[in-house]
Order: C-alpha cells, then structure tokens, then sequence
C-alpha cells in the first residue's frame, strides 16, 4: 500500500486561514508534513531532504506521476547547505548551458510561492556584482552581452549608477580596489532559505511522498548485474527501483557505497549575519574580486559570505581569517558597517567540481542517479534542479537542459568552466 | 587557523602560513600518452574526498617552502600527522582503520620519483 | 627615496620600539647539495647554518666582511654581504662549486630590510605575525620566513631585542606603515 | 542621592556622580555603574520594545546575556553604536543613549498595535500569507506590497550615518594557558597555572573587573588574588575582554575593549583589539546564567532574573524596586531575597514552584520576615510599562491550578535555575552530556587536538546554594494556548509559539528554532534555549537529552565588524605595490591601472588628453620613434642547474634544449587538462661567473649540461606567484631528482621595454659591452652589460611588433636606468607609454594576452599557438590533457580578427558574435570579442575575437548584437600590422 492513505489533512495557507486560526487559538494548523516510518520499498528513493532533494520530489510527484517516492534524511530537512546559505538568486551566468539551467529556476522562483502555496519570499530586489580593474570590467560585460543574446537581463552600471541602487556603496575613487562598474541582474535577488526546503517538503508530502528524516543511508545494494536495488539505512534497508543521491557535500561518501569516485571536493565556506539593523541594504552586493557579499534579509541582519576555506573537510565551521578578509572587505565596501557586529558565523559544507558547475544524471551504476557538485551556488537552482533531475529520473534520460551536465564531460573534457571567467559562484 | 606541524621545519605553524595543495599520493602517470581517456580524467579530476582521514599535500608557502603530505581528519580537522614528499604514507592507526586496502591506486611512495623521459 | 625614511626614523627613534631601514646589501640565493653547501660555505667564509630557520653571521651587518647565511629552507639560503662585496662573493661562490650543481642568484634589489629594535618589539611584530616570538620559541639566531599580516617577510631574531626583518620590495611600503600603526598601539 | 540607590556597599564610586542621557533625559550615576544599573538607580526600568510585538521591556540580567534593554550609544558622527546592551554599558560622563526600535518614543510605541494582531502573527506566519492578490501577478503583492512594509518594521537599532572614524588593534599571542571566565573558579585556575613561573598565563574576562559573583561579596579574597596576579610577570590580565570563538586547535579568540568605557577618547587609541591566543591549554571558567520562568506575561518591566536583582542590589548598590516577588524554582532565589531585604527592598513573597524547598532556606526567609509560599506559581503580571501585581496560583497534586489572591509589587524575580555557560566549550567541538541533578547540559568527551577543561559553574559544579531547576513553561489555568508567556525575549517567541510549531510537524530542535526563532536574537538563547527545549520536550513527549541541542557557534556575544578588519582599510586593506618608476610615473600624471596588488601606469595623458588621445599618441611614438615602457611587473624567474632546460622541456609546451645560450624564446604554459595558463619570454643566459675554468666548463656541456645553465624565465603579471608555485610542485613532488633550482626575481629587477624603429638609436649611447648590431644581437637574443653605468640582462624582444629591447637592471637603480633611457628617447621624439597602448600594440600584432584572448578553457591551437607546441617532445604538462575529444574536436573557438564594417566604430570587449544581425532569444553565440581598439596605426579599428571554427571562415561577415542594434564585422586575420613581421628585425 502507497502511505498516501496516511496523508494528513490540508489547510490552505491564506490570510483568511491565517485570521481564522488566529481567532480560534492556532489549534486547527496541521502537521506540515509526517513523520512515516519507511516502507519497505520504493519507486524512486532520493538521499538527501535538502532543497534539491525535496524539490526533485516534489516534481516527480507532481508532474511525473511518480508518488510512490521517499526523501531519505540523515538529519532533519533543509538541514544541509540549503539551511545556511546566503540565498542568492541569479541567472547571469557565462555559458548557455548554466544560462539555461539557471534561468530555467529563476522562471520557477517567479511563480514558486504560489506553486506551493507557500510563501517562500522570493525577493526580485536585484543583484549587483562590482567591477574593479579592467579585467573585472571585460569579464563583466562579457557577462553581459552572453545573457542579452540568451535574453537574461543584465545590464552595466557605472559607478554613480550603482551607487544609486545600493546608496551605502563606497564609490570613492581613493580606496584600494575602486568600484569601476557594477552588473545587475534585477530579476535577482534572494529567497528564505528554509520556506523552500518547508514548502517543497510540504508540498511534496502532500503529494504522497515519504519524507523520512534520522535515517541515513550507510550502503547502497546492488544486485549480480549490478543494478541498483535499494539502500541501507540508521533504519533498516530500504528498496528501491531507482535512486538518486542529492546529498551537496556528502555526494562523494554516498557515491562511494557504490565503488564510484567523484570529481568533487567539499570545502567549508561560511557565511555571518550581522545583529539585525534597520533596512540600509536595498539589494543583493558581490564582489568576486575583493571576495565579498551581502544582503539584508527581512528581519534586518546583513547576510555575509565570502570564499571557501583551502581544505577538505566536512567540520561545518571554517577558519577565523577567512571571516577575517571577508569582513575587511565588507568594511571596505560599505565603511558605515564597521561598527556593526556580527552575531552568528557557520559553515557549510560545500562539493565543488573541477568546473564550477553541477553534474546531474546518470552514473555508470543502472539505477543510480546524481544530482551534485553545485558547490557555493545551488540555493538560486533549487527549483531547476529539482525539476529537470526529476525529469531525468523519471524518464532514465537526461533532461534537455540537465544533458550538459554529465559525469562524461570530465573525461571528453567538454567542461563549463564557470570558474574560468568568475572566481566564486553564489 | 589551523596549526600545521611542517616536517622540514619541525615546527607548528600557522595555517596562513600554508597553502593546500590537495589530494596526496596520486601520481602523474609514467607515461601520459598511453593513458586512456578515463584514466587521465581520473588523474585530473576523480578524488576520495573522504569524510574521515585524508591524505593530502601543504606547501609551507610563506615559510621554508616545501610541499609535504598530512594525514588529518576531515571530521575534526585534526592532524594525524605529517611527512615529507616523497615519504610514505605511516602506519598511523587512525589511517590505516579507516582506509581499506587497494583503494589508494597511487603507489605508495607519494608523487612519482623520476620519470624517465 | 632612502632620505625620506632615514628622516622619518629620526623622530621615531626616541621612543624605543624604533624601526631603521637597512642599507642596501648585496643578497644571494644559494640552492644546492650538501657537498655544494659546503664548498659556498668555504667560498663565502662562514660555514652554513645546519638548521633550517637558523642563520649565522660574522662580522658586522653591511660592515666590510660582515656575512650573513640564512637557511629558509632545508636547501635554501639566503646569502647577505656588503654591497662592494656582492660581485667578489658571487664569484667565490660561483668557482668554487664549479664542478657541483647548484643555483647562486643575485636577488640584491629583491628585498629592503628593517631593522625593529626595542622591548615591545615583538608585541609589535606580533599585531601582524602569527608566530610565538618569545624568546625561548624564537630565539636568537632564528630566522625564517613568515607573515605580516599580508606581506610575507623574513624574520630574523638578532638580539633579544633586536629583529631584523628582510621584504619583498614592492610590500616595504605596506611593512614600514603597518609596523608603524603597530607601534602605535603596542603597550 | 536617588531613591533606588542602598545607602551604602556596592563597587560603584558613590563620590563620582556621573550625567548621562537616556532618550534626552538627563540623569546622574555613579562611576561604577553600567547603563542598565544607573537607568535602575534613577527608577527606570523600561529600557526598550521588544522585536515583533514591541512589547515595553526592561533588563532581565545584569550582563551579557540581556535580550531586553537594548540601546544604541553615540558619540556623535560615525561613533554611534546600536543594540548595544545596557547591561554591558560602563557609564561614563556625557554618555548618551537612545532606545530603539520604537516610535514617536519608548513609551508610547506605535509599533505596539502589533501586539493586538499577536493571534496572527504566530510562529512561521509569514509563510503562509501574503501570497497575494493574484490579480496583480505571481510574487509580485510580495515584492511589491507586504515585503517592503515588513521590511520597514524589522531591525533593531540603526546603523551609524558615516564612516567608523575608529581603529582597531590585533594581536596574536600564545600562552601556557588561557583562562577565560575571571570568577572565583578563573581566578584560582589561573593562580594554579601561574605558580609555574615558565608558564605563560592569561587571564580575561568580558567584564570591567574581574570576580565574577565574588563581586557580589565583601571582595576580600578577590583583591588578595588579583594582588597576586598582578604581580606575577608571567600573568596577563585582560579585562573588559571576552573569548569569543574556540577554534580547532586551542585557537581561541578574544575581543578587547579599550575606549568605550571612557569619557573621552585618548587620541589615536584603538577602539579595541582582536587577540588570537594560541594556547597550550584553555582553561573555561564562564560561570553560569540564571533561567527566566515562561509564566504568562512574564515579560513586563520590573520583571528579572533573580541574580540580577542582587548583583544590582549588591554590586551597584541599586534597589531595582520597592517591592518585590520572588518566583523560584531554585535556592538562590533565597539569598536574593536576603540581598534584596538587605538592600532595603520589601520582598512581599517567595513563590517557589517546589512543594518542599530547602526547610533552612525557607526558616531563614520566613525568620527575615518574607512570606514563602510552597507549591505556588505566577500566574499572570499586570502592568502596562511596569509589573504593578502578580497573580498568584496553587500546584494542585493532579498538575492543575488553582488560583489564589494576587500580590501588588513593582519588582519580580525570576530564578529557574542555572545553565552553565558551555558555549565555548561546545564552540571547541568538545561534545555536551546532559547531567540530571541540575538539568542541564554540562561538558564532557573533549574534541581530538583541543585541551580544555572547565571549571566552576560552568563545569555544573554547583554549590547547593545553586540547586534546584525548571526549564520549559509554568503550567497555567485554563486554555494555554491563550496566554503569553515568553520564552525568547527579544523574539518575541512565546511557550504557544513553540508549541504550535510542534503541532506543525516542526519535530526537530533546530526546526523549532527556525520556524519560531527562538534563540536566534542578538543574545543568541543565553537565557530562553533551555525553556525552549523543556517545551520542545513536554510538547513530543520526549526528554530534553533526546531532543537534543541547536549548535553553538561564535562569536559568544556580538564582535564588531572593524575588529576584524584591523588595521586592512583604505591603502592598508590589500598591500599596493608599486614599480620602481612608479615615482617617476606619477610625477608625468600617470593614470594607473590596478593589476593584482600592482599598479601599473596605464596612459600619460597631456594637458589636454583624453584617454584615447592619450593612447593614440603613446601608440604613434612606437610605431614611429620610440616608446618606454615599464614592464617591472612581469613574473621573472630565474632557473638554474644543469637540468634546467629538462625541466622546462617537461614543462612549456616548447622545446628547450636546443636554445642556444644568449638566445630566447616565446614559451606557452598549460595546465594538465591542457589549457593555456601562462606565457612569457624564456631566455638563455651566458655564464655568469667569468673566472670558470674553460676545460671543465666544455667537459660538462658534453655531459649535457651546464653546472649552472642558467635561464630567465619571464610569467604574466597576474600569473606569477602561480606559476612559481606550480614549477616548485613539480619539482619537488613530480621530478625530484633535476638538478635545477628556481627563484624569484620578479622584485629584484626594473624591466624597461623600448619599442619602436629608434629603439637601438635610444640604447646605444648607454650600452656598454653589448654590441646592438643586428647580426651580433638578433631578434630573440638575451646578453648580459652595461647599461647607463648598471650591470643589466638586456633581451632583444617585442611585444609591440617594432625593433624591440627589454633592459631588466637591479630595482634599485630602475629609476635611474628609466630617467637615462628616456634622456635619450626624448632624443628621438620619443617618450614614455602605458598598458592601455601596450595593449593596442600588442593586439595590432595579434598577440595574445593571456586572460582576455584566453579564459582557461582555450588550447595553444585555439589561440592560433600550435607552432610553438614541439611536436616531437614525448610529453609536457598538458599534452595528454589536449588529446581529449573534446580538445581535438571540430568547431572549437579560434582566435581571429574582425574588421566592422565601419571602420569607426569600435567593438565592445565581451560583446557575442552571432550569425544574424537579429538573432532571436537563446540563439547559441559564436564566440566573442576579446578585445577590442581604436587602432591609430591602422586608420580604423581592430578586434580580436574567438570564433567557433573561425580559421575556415576568413572573410565571412559576422554580427555583433549590441543594444543599439547589430554591429557588421567581417572575419579576418588576427594581425593588422606588418603581417609579415618585418618591423622587429629592423
Ligand atoms: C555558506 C554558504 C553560502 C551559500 N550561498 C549561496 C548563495 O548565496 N546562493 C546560492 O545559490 N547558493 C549558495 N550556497 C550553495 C547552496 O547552499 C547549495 O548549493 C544548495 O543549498 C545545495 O542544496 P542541496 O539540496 O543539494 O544540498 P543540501 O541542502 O546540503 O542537502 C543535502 C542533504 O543530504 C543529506 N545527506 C547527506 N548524506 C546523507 C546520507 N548518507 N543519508 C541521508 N541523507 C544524507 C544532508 O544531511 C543534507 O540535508 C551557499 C552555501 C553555503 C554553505
Ligand atoms: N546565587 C548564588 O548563590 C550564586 C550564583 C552564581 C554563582 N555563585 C557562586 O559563584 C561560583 C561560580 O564561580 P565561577 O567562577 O564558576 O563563575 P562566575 O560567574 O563567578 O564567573 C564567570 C566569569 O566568566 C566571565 N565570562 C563568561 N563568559 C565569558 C567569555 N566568553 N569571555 C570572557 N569572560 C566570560 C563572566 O564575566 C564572569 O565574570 C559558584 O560556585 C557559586 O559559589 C553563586
Ligand atoms: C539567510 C540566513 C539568515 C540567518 N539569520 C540568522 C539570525 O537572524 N539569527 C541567528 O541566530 N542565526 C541566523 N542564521 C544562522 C542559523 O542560525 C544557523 O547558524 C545556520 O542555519 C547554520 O546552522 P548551524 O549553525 O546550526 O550549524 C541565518 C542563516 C541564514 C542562512
Ligand atoms: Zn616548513
């Protein structure tokens, strides 16, 4: 029997529904999702309850009909990078392959609140990233000129312009790395990081799915053919006629149960918030090139993040110096934060690729599929990527916009070299 | 700031000090020319990136400048120990319960010694 | 250029820590094995320190006959001797491993050197170097490259009190002014 | 003297009145005081509005972990610090404050009408509204209606108007042993640590003065042990210092505050320091902090942790209001009472939760003359800006209660109990057990590589005084879903809160944490984590241990973003190098150009000149005379052994070995995947030492190798520090055995490039030792002489496409060298030029550079550099990398030229090249521009681009969509000058 049975009842998220709990003390909310015990097996299995993993259930239910689906957790949902990123959201990318899948999730975050009836707060205030030397100014207009051809907007700020969009910018021609021009990407902006993982969990557990969290996946079984048949889990073996591993900077633990080595490395990479602050920051700032960026959420903290730490590791906490430059940096941009204060810092555990740029779909194991490698930059895919690797898992073949972004191209050396234009990512 | 005991120094020092360098053991073939295609992929790219022990090569850059290999665990970040380029991994027991055998294809002795061009 | 700094010492000088430049020196790289260390070391008239991060000197700095021998790495050397000595220790070195691989590079211009003397003089050096400076992890006679908050730099521990402290030329700027914030703010 | 101060004892100095404002309102204190006590000492207790609700509040605590009285400090222009808790705030004459997060004013709040939608603005309601109305389109009521309001309401404080005119000290140290925490507990550890003469200790402590809750007592032993450390040498005592983070390795950080206490400001002082101590052993003595009760309304002013009230009783000497309830679960609550009643405040009842407390305790209470009710709790407060009653309600024996008389009083004390402070332990990654005596989690295995150990309360070593706990709500009669009772202060997160977000499924802690936000307000949950987790755990049915803990994480409490920063502002925030005619550059009116940390001077624009007038004429004294440029910025490498030329052969794609000695060459860089990162001229140098014996000198080049073959390798500015290290990884991990060494000489030399048809007219009077003629010093030659009187490396090379020279000499006497060349290149209608016509030049000639032309996915064959690949080498780093299908593949980029069909016009760098002059949206590019000029030379302009099979398309016509419309271009070589290359032979 599917769990659907065990669904629990619905309540629309509305502001009349919000006044009418209200009035009668909150009591009638229900659960947001359940808490099932796993089913002995599944269609489809996915390892990993974070933004993508959710998301890649969701779709699978939704518009592939595929509802007998477990999210297997080892923590709790949205607990992994999904839960501490900086959020932002952008589609400006290099080449038309990340164009594509890019631009792709920033079409879905436009309509995504709705979707899932779940107000995810997606925030279009723009996203600005600074220029400053004249290599900054080439790359950036490259950029540029790249996304009008795929019809991304981007456009060229000069220095008084940006300064006009993000009033608290220090323009000034005597600092050290002198802002020389801006690109914006109005369309960008950022999201709440947790709503997403909510609302696609709600979402998908509406659809049926099994969202089982405290249950990590310790070995992957395969049978004499070598096909994939389910997974060992904290809870027991698990079947399953597909799998597939959305697990950020444990992709290359999980895809070794499989005897398969990854084109990864997962890096710390941390972000701070600031105490929270009266609004001062109207959009989204990055600065590759002095390796700084921030944001102000909702609640009024300044969202700061920067580069990864040099080495491997999966401690979800980074060095001092690394806050340390960030920090600098960001006084240097905005010299009126200098006496603010930060409140929290954390890490992340973040899976890079040789280029920079994701790899989902098929691995050389029948029945095991991947969806990784997203690095400092996969909060602004969340929906994209859910949806293009459920079309993927769905089907056992690519989708159109995920067929780049194969295992393959490390060998044939077909790489989309995000990296090579643009230091970081976010 | 991690502190990083380097072997030519005999010293800790601090992590600033040092720039990572990656993966250790995984030597250049012999012969690049006679690779395959996935072979060489493997050689650039495919990594362990383990969440336990890794091995994993330091330059003492702002220092006496040499590469070296660590044995440290990604978890704790903790330094097993270090060695000199070129040294073999130790027999440490953090290292060896955690990495099987035959899963290093590198040969033993680090980097490759002297290719024969 | 070496005016400006020789007055901007003057008014520094009174308040110990003070900070001078050193006058230009001749400076030498010297890589090589253990047989060609020993022959350079003949050639330039001071046996080589064995420890890596130790220097040995003789003579008084940039005085003639003054030398000093730096090792940074377990083969590297950093070689320094008075200008007008610089072309006949080069040479000397140069005939005398003749016969034995080795690399003697003239880096002269490489480097300004400081010299930071005082009580507080490592709390100073200490805003901006990571390392335990205190006498008996530093102590006299060591010798290494380190950092300066962004500036790599060579550290060398003369005296007690006495570091002498060799930078890339282009970061000298960014040095003498970070060192000067630093001994404003050491107590 | 005010009514709420006691009439004596206490640490503050009741000779020293202090005057200071609070929202324009003068008031008097006493040095010693904090803000939060002296604003108590003048009978005020609102000190500001709560987060959501803008709920009136007043200070909880006496110190750092206050989530209520919350102020922004200013001493005016960029000096003004907001959220700053008026707990910490050490008083000083003029100080000013101003509450925050309300408006007209504290007391009268619009903001609080929030509170009269509390029903709906539970935990997590913003999430499920705000969605629309559709009509006005997805997302877009959001963005455009609900998220700006929301917006304008959130935050706290406002950020100060300008820059921070503050600095910042650092700081690293390394210690025996760090003891943070300077209670009773710190100080004997540090005692302890000290009497070893050898080891180095430091002792801090967040507060002005060391103590801890000694400082609620006589102070007797605490003077004689701070005697003590003072006078050992081996002792440093930072007070006014917290740790902040605990990192790997006993790595601690603190965050020293050396003027905000101060009247005024000693000039030049740094504001505080960033110590990073490197400790042999850590040492946490952080004490303990006391627990609110989650009982309705518990959040009025007047109402506090039962500790506060006597460390301001004691410490301060302030009588924190007249009369008093005290609501306990715990015995300290008892000695509170007494310091209270002492201090000459009425303690009307001690309302303890416990059906039998400590009989003692209670005898002494009731001998004192205070009521103690048993099996009682709190029920309700009233009050609108301050607690005016309690309501009082009895235990039954089936959990219910049953409410009984209130009590009138202006003050009451909480006391749930006490959490040791583990944050820094937690923070080292030492893992926390949960102990069941006093229910709470308290240290326990230690992290590998971290020593620590606790001490004192922080360790849960309590004294019986301290006894006695309750973390999550106070039962209430009726309905608890109707009742208010915080949990987290400042988030405005009540016991409903937490329960509905259960109720949603949010099962998980940290779940809880999100959805509600509890714990995640400026005190980070000092205070509201434990009652969190009680509810979290009453509400699953679950223990506290099994429900686990949100993580720890730095800083402690709030560290200033500049004492991160230090000293890296302004020229100081990256080093700025600087040629060594930089001087001489920016006495013509260089403009410069950052590149890396290098400025270099990019044009000389003359009076009158515009960049591009500027460039023009640089361009033209190239072309026709001659033209000086600084090249000192370039990597250079010197490579000596005798297997030097092996290791560049296994290197560049180039061959080496054949290189005759005085010759150079052009050498191309990969990377293993076989992309171009670097280029440079590479030249072989005669020997150097002139007294060699001859014989063995030939014996060993039949050998095969000079003792010290001696190469001059030169990188790209950018790629230097890159490229050294790569050379230095091969040689010390792949090929150990060369016998070759390399070392920097990049800041050791001035390299002063003259190009153009005078360039050997301009050198020859200065050379000494180098015969210029054509045949004696060809193109692509390297000798060593004399130039201007300095012993320089002159190369004969070109990257202007003219007769060319590059005269490395020692930097020390760049400048000299540069001012003589350009004597005589004045000479010759010469002058200086900069990186903007380098370029120009460059480009004209169809030279790369790497970075623009490339962008690390372009091979040598891309770029149009396949000849220099030596095909008969069996391998160099990235050679397999280029078999790859996809870098043998057809239809790969290729570098060509592009001519507009308007000559007038100058492309865009980056534009996109595409087939159609409308291409519709998606359309794949064919490559792009990588850089583009105005060529005055040609009479017109000039583009390189990179275009998918570009070499079988000469002449083809190509378009360049741009806002205004597509630009026509047609493909052609990529060199626009002297096709034939004469020009550098001349
Ligand atoms: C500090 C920081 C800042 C960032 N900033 C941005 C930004 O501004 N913009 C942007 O677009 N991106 C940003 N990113 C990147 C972004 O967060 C990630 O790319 C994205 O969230 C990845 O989502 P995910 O669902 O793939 O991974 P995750 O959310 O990490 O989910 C993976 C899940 O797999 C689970 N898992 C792992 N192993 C197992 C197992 N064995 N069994 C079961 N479950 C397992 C994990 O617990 C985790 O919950 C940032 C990342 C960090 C760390
Ligand atoms: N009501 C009571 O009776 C009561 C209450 C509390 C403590 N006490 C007594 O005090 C003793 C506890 O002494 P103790 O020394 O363990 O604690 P303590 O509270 O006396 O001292 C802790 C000190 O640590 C400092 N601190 C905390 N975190 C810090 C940080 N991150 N950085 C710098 N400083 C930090 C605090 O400012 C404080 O001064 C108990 O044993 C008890 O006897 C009694
Ligand atoms: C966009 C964003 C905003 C955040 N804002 C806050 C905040 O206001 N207060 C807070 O305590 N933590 C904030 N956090 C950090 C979280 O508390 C937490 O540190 C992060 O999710 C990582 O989890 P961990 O620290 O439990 O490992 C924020 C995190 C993100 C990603
Ligand atoms: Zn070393």
């Amino acid at each position: 029997m599917n769990s659907n049975a065990l669904m629990s009842p619905s309540v629309r998220f509305s502001l009349f529904n919000l006044i009418k709990e209200g009035l009668s003390g909150n009591a009638g909310w229900p659960r947001q999702w359940r808490d099932p015990e796993p089913q002995p097996a599944y269609d489809v299995v996915i390892v990993g309850a974070g933004g993508h993993g959710l998301a890649t259930a969701y779709y699978l239910a939704k518009e592939h009909g595929i509802r007998n689906v477990a999210v297997l957790e080892k923590g709790w949902l949205g607990g992994g990078n999904t839960g501490r990123n900086t959020t932002i959201i952008r589609s400006n990318y290099l080449w038309e392959e990340s164009e594509a899948l890019y631009e792709h999730s920033v079409k879905l975050w436009e309509t995504l609140s709705d979707e899932l009836n779940y107000n995810v707060m997606y925030s279009p205030r723009g996203v600005m990233m600074l220029a400053h030397n004249i290599h900054d100014v080439q790359v950036t207009k490259r950029h540029i000129h790249a996304n009008h051809l795929a019809g991304i907007d981007n456009e060229w700020l000069t220095p008084e312009e940006a300064q006009e969009f993000c009033p608290i910018l220090n323009i000034s021609h005597d600092i050290r790395y002198p802002i020389l021009g801006a690109a914006l990407q109005r369309r960008g902006g950022t999201a709440r990081h947790d709503a997403v993982a909510w609302g696609y969990a709600r979402g998908a557990d509406r659809l049926g799915v099994d969202i089982i969290q405290n249950c990590e996946v310790k070995g992957i079984r395969r049978d004499a053919s070598g096909k994939v048949t389910g997974v060992e889990t904290t809870r027991g073996f698990i079947g399953a006629g597909k799998v597939g591993v959305v697990a950020a900077g444990h992709t290359s633990v999980l895809m070794g149960m499989a005897d398969i080595r990854m084109p990864l490395e997962s890096y710390p990479l941390q972000a701070l918030v600031s105490e929270p602050i009266k609004p001062i920051m109207p959009c989204v700032v990055m600065s590759n090139t002095i390796h700084a960026y921030m944001s102000q959420s909702d609640k009024g903290e300044l969202v700061i993040g920067a580069g990864t730490d040099q080495y491997v590791s999966y401690s979800q906490t980074g060095g001092l110096h690394i806050t340390q430059h960030t920090l600098d940096a960001i006084c240097e941009l905005f010299p009126m934060t200098r006496r603010l204060r930060m409140l929290r810092n954390w890490g992340g555990i973040v899976d890079v690729t040789p280029d920079r740029s994701p790899i989902i779909g098929k691995t050389p194991v029948e029945g095991l599929f991947v969806n990784c490698g997203w690095g400092t930059g996969g909060f602004k895919a969340t929906p994209g990527s859910g949806h293009v690797f459920a079309a993927t898992l769905a089907r056992s073949e690519p989708h159109p916009i995920a067929a780049p972004f194969t295992l393959e191209r490390f060998t044939t050396g077909r790489l989309i070299d995000e990296a090579a234009a643009a230091a970081v990512a976010h | 700031m991690l502190l990083i005991h380097c072997p030519y120094c005999n010293m800790k020092r601090p992590e600033t000090e040092f720039r990572n360098a990656g993966a250790a053991h995984i030597a250049r073939p012999l012969d690049p020319a006679t690779t395959s295609d996935a072979e060489w992929a493997a050689f650039l790219y495919l990594r362990d990136n383990p969440k336990g022990i890794i091995a994993e090569r330091w330059r003492h850059a702002h220092g006496c400048g040499r590469f070296f290999n660590a044995i440290r665990n990604t978890v704790s970040d903790d330094f097993v120990t270090t060695y000199k380029a070129g040294e073999a991994p130790p027999e440490t027991e953090a290292f060896a319960s955690e990495v099987a055998p035959g899963s290093r294809e590198a040969n033993a002795t680090g980097k490759q010694a002297e290719t024969a061009l | 250029m070496a005016e400006d700094r020789a007055t901007m010492d003057e008014t520094a000088a009174s308040e110990p820590p003070y900070l001078r430049s050193a006058p230009p020196l001749a400076r030498f790289v010297f890589r090589g094995d253990a047989m060609g260390e020993a022959k350079a070391g003949e050639a330039f008239g001071l046996g080589f320190p064995e420890a890596i991060n130790r220097a040995a000197s003789k003579g008084e700095r940039g005085k003639p006959g003054g030398r000093v021998a730096l090792r940074l790495g377990p083969d590297e050397l950093l070689l320094i001797a008075p200008v007008s000595e610089g072309q006949a220790v080069f040479a000397a070195i140069g005939t005398a491993c003749t016969d034995i691989p080795h690399a003697l590079v003239d880096i002269s211009d490489r480097h300004l050197g400081f010299v930071l003397e005082g009580p507080d003089g490592a709390d100073v050096l200490n805003a901006g170097c990571p390392l335990d400076l205190s006498l008996p992890a530093f102590p006299v006679g060591m010798a290494t490259r380190t950092l300066f908050h962004k500036a790599e730099i060579v550290l060398w521990r003369m005296e007690p009190r006495l570091f002498r402290i060799e930078v890339g030329r282009s970061f000298a700027p960014y040095l003498e002014a970070s060192l000067r914030i630093a001994m404003n703010e050491a107590r | 003297m005010s009514a709420f101060r006691t009439p004596a004892g206490g640490r503050i100095d009741r000779t020293k009145g202090i005057s200071f404002t609070f929202d324009g309102r003068i008031m008097q204190g006493l040095a010693g005081d904090t803000l939060a006590s002296a604003l108590l000492a003048n009978g005020v207790h609102l000190m500001g509005r709560s987060f959501k609700y803008h709920r009136p509040r007043g200070p909880i605590s006496a110190g750092a972990e206050e989530p209520n009285a919350l102020v922004t400090v200013s001493r005016g222009g960029g000096r003004s610090t907001p959220n700053l808790r008026a707990t910490q705030v050490e008083l000083y004459e003029g100080l000013v404050a101003t509450s925050q997060n309300r408006w007209p004013s504290l007391a009268l709040d619009i903001g609080e009408i929030n509170a009269l939608a509390a029903p709906f603005l539970g935990a997590g309601f913003y999430y499920k509204t705000f969605m629309g109305p559709k009509f006005l389109g997805s997302n877009k009521a959001w963005a455009k209606l609900y998220e700006p309001i929301i917006r304008r309401a959130a935050g706290l404080g406002r950020a100060p108007e300008g820059p921070d005119p503050d600095t910042y000290a650092s700081r690293f140290a390394h210690c025996e042993v760090l003891v943070i925490g300077g209670g009773e507990a710190g100080l004997k550890a540090a005692l302890e640590a000290s009497d070893d003469p050898k080891a180095r200790v430091i002792l801090c402590d967040e507060q002005a003065e060391f103590g801890g809750w000694l400082l609620n007592g006589d102070g007797e032993w605490l003077s004689e042990a701070l005697e003590q450390l003072r006078f050992r040498p081996n002792v440093r005592l930072l007070p006014r210092t917290q740790a902040f983070g605990y990192f790997a390795q006993n790595f601690v950080a603190l965050q020293e505050r050396l003027t905000d206490h101060l009247g005024t400001l000693p000039p030049k002082a740094p504001r505080e320091r960033l110590w990073q101590v490197r400790a042999g052993a850590v040492v946490l003595a952080t004490g303990a902090i006391e627990r609110p009760i989650a009982f309705p309304d518990n959040d009025r002013p007047g109402i506090m942790l039962a500790s506060a009230a006597e460390i301001y009783a004691r410490r301060y000497g302030v009588k924190p209001g007249s009369r008093a309830v005290v609501f306990t679960t715990c015995n300290s609550a008892y000695g509170a009472a007494l310091a209270l009643k002492e201090a000459g405040v009425e303690v009307a009842a001690i309302v303890d939760a416990r059906p039998k407390p400590d009989p003692a305790l209670a005898a002494n209470a009731l001998g004192a003359g205070i009521p103690v009710h048993t099996a009682t709790i709190l029920v309700g407060t009233e009050g609108r800006l301050r607690v005016n009653r309690v309501r009082l309600g009895k235990l039954q024996s089936d959990c219910s209660v049953r409410e009984t008389d209130p009590v009138a009083c202006d003050l009451v004390l909480m006391a749930g109990g006490w959490t040791p402070s583990v944050h820094l332990f937690s923070q080292s990654r030492g893992k926390l057990d949960w102990n069941d005596t006093i229910e709470a989690y308290v240290p326990g295995a230690t992290a590998p590589g971290q020593a620590v150990r606790s001490a004192g309360a922080c360790a849960g070593d309590f004294p019986t005084e301290m006894l006695g706990t309750f973390s999550g709500a106070s039962p209430v009669p009726g309905d608890p879903a109707k009742v208010k009772a915080f949990v987290d202060f400042q988030n405005d997160v009540t016991a409903r809160d937490i329960r509905l977000a259960t109720r949603e499924g949010f099962r998980s802690v940290e779940h809880v944490k999100r959805f509600t936000t509890t714990g995640m307000a400026t005190d980070q949950g000092k205070t509201s984590n434990m009652n969190a987790l009680g509810i979290v755990a009453d509400a699953l049915g679950k223990s506290i241990p099994e429900v686990g803990l949100t993580t720890f994480r730095q800083p402690y409490t709030p560290v200033t973003f500049g004492l991160f920063a230090g000293q890296a502002r302004g020229e100081l925030f990256d080093p700025v190098r600087k040629t060594p005619i930089h001087e001489w550059a920016a006495a013509q009116g260089a403009a410069f150009e950052d590149v890396g940390q290098w400025k270099r001077a990019h044009y000389f624009a003359r009076s009158g000149e515009d960049m591009h007038a500027a460039v023009n004429r640089e361009c033209k004294l190239v072309r026709e005379t001659v033209g000086l440029f600084d090249a000192s910025t370039l990597g250079k490498i010197e490579l000596v052994g005798p297997d030097a030329a092996e290791l560049l052969d296994r290197l560049y794609v180039n061959s080496w070995k054949g290189l005759a000695v005085g010759r150079c060459r052009y050498g191309i860089l990969l990377n293993e995947a076989g992309f171009v990162i670097d280029d440079g001229v590479i030249g072989r140098l005669e020997p150097v030492a002139q007294n060699w014996d001859p014989v063995l000198r030939s014996n060993r080049r039949e050998k095969g190798g000079e003792a010290a073959d001696r190469f001059h390798i030169t990188t790209t500015t950018g790629g230097a520090a890159r490229v050294f290290a790569m050379i230095e990884d091969y040689l010390q991990t792949e090929w150990p055995n060369l016998k070759v060494w390399q070392t920097s000489i990049t800041e050791a030399y001035a390299v002063i490039a003259v190009q153009g048809p005078r360039a050997r007219d301009t050198l020859r009077p200065l050379v000494e030792g180098i015969d210029l003629a054509p045949e004696a010093f060809p193109h692509m030659a390297v000798k060593t002489g004399r130039i201007a009187g300095i012993d320089a490396r002159l190369f004969r090379v070109s990257f202007s496409g003219e007769l060319g020279f590059e005269i490395n000499v020692p930097a020390g006497q760049g400048r000299a060298v540069w001012e003589a060349v350009y004597a005589e290149a004045l000479k010759h209608g010469g002058g200086a030029y900069g990186t903007e016509a380098m370029h120009v030049l460059r480009a004209e000639k169809g030279y790369i550079i790497v970075g623009q032309e490339t962008d690390g996915t372009m091979t040598p064959e891309d770029v149009g550099l396949g000849w220099a690949i030596g095909k008969a080498k069996p391998d160099f780093v990235g050679k397999r990398g280029l078999m790859r299908p996809d870098l043998v593949a057809a239809g790969r980029k290729q570098l060509v030229g592009l001519a507009t069909l308007d000559p007038k016009i100058v492309l865009e760098e980056g534009a996109q090249i595409t087939d159609s002059p409308a291409p519709p949206a998606g359309t794949p590019a064919l490559g792009h521009v990588t850089s583009a000029y105005w060529s005055e030379t040609c009479n017109r302009s000039i583009a390189l681009a990179v275009i998918a099979n570009g070499r079988a398309r000469m002449g083809e016509s190509v378009y360049v969509p741009m806002p205004a419309g597509a630009i026509a271009a047609t493909i052609v070589a990529p060199v626009f000058h002297d096709p034939k290359g004469e020009r550098l032979n001349g």
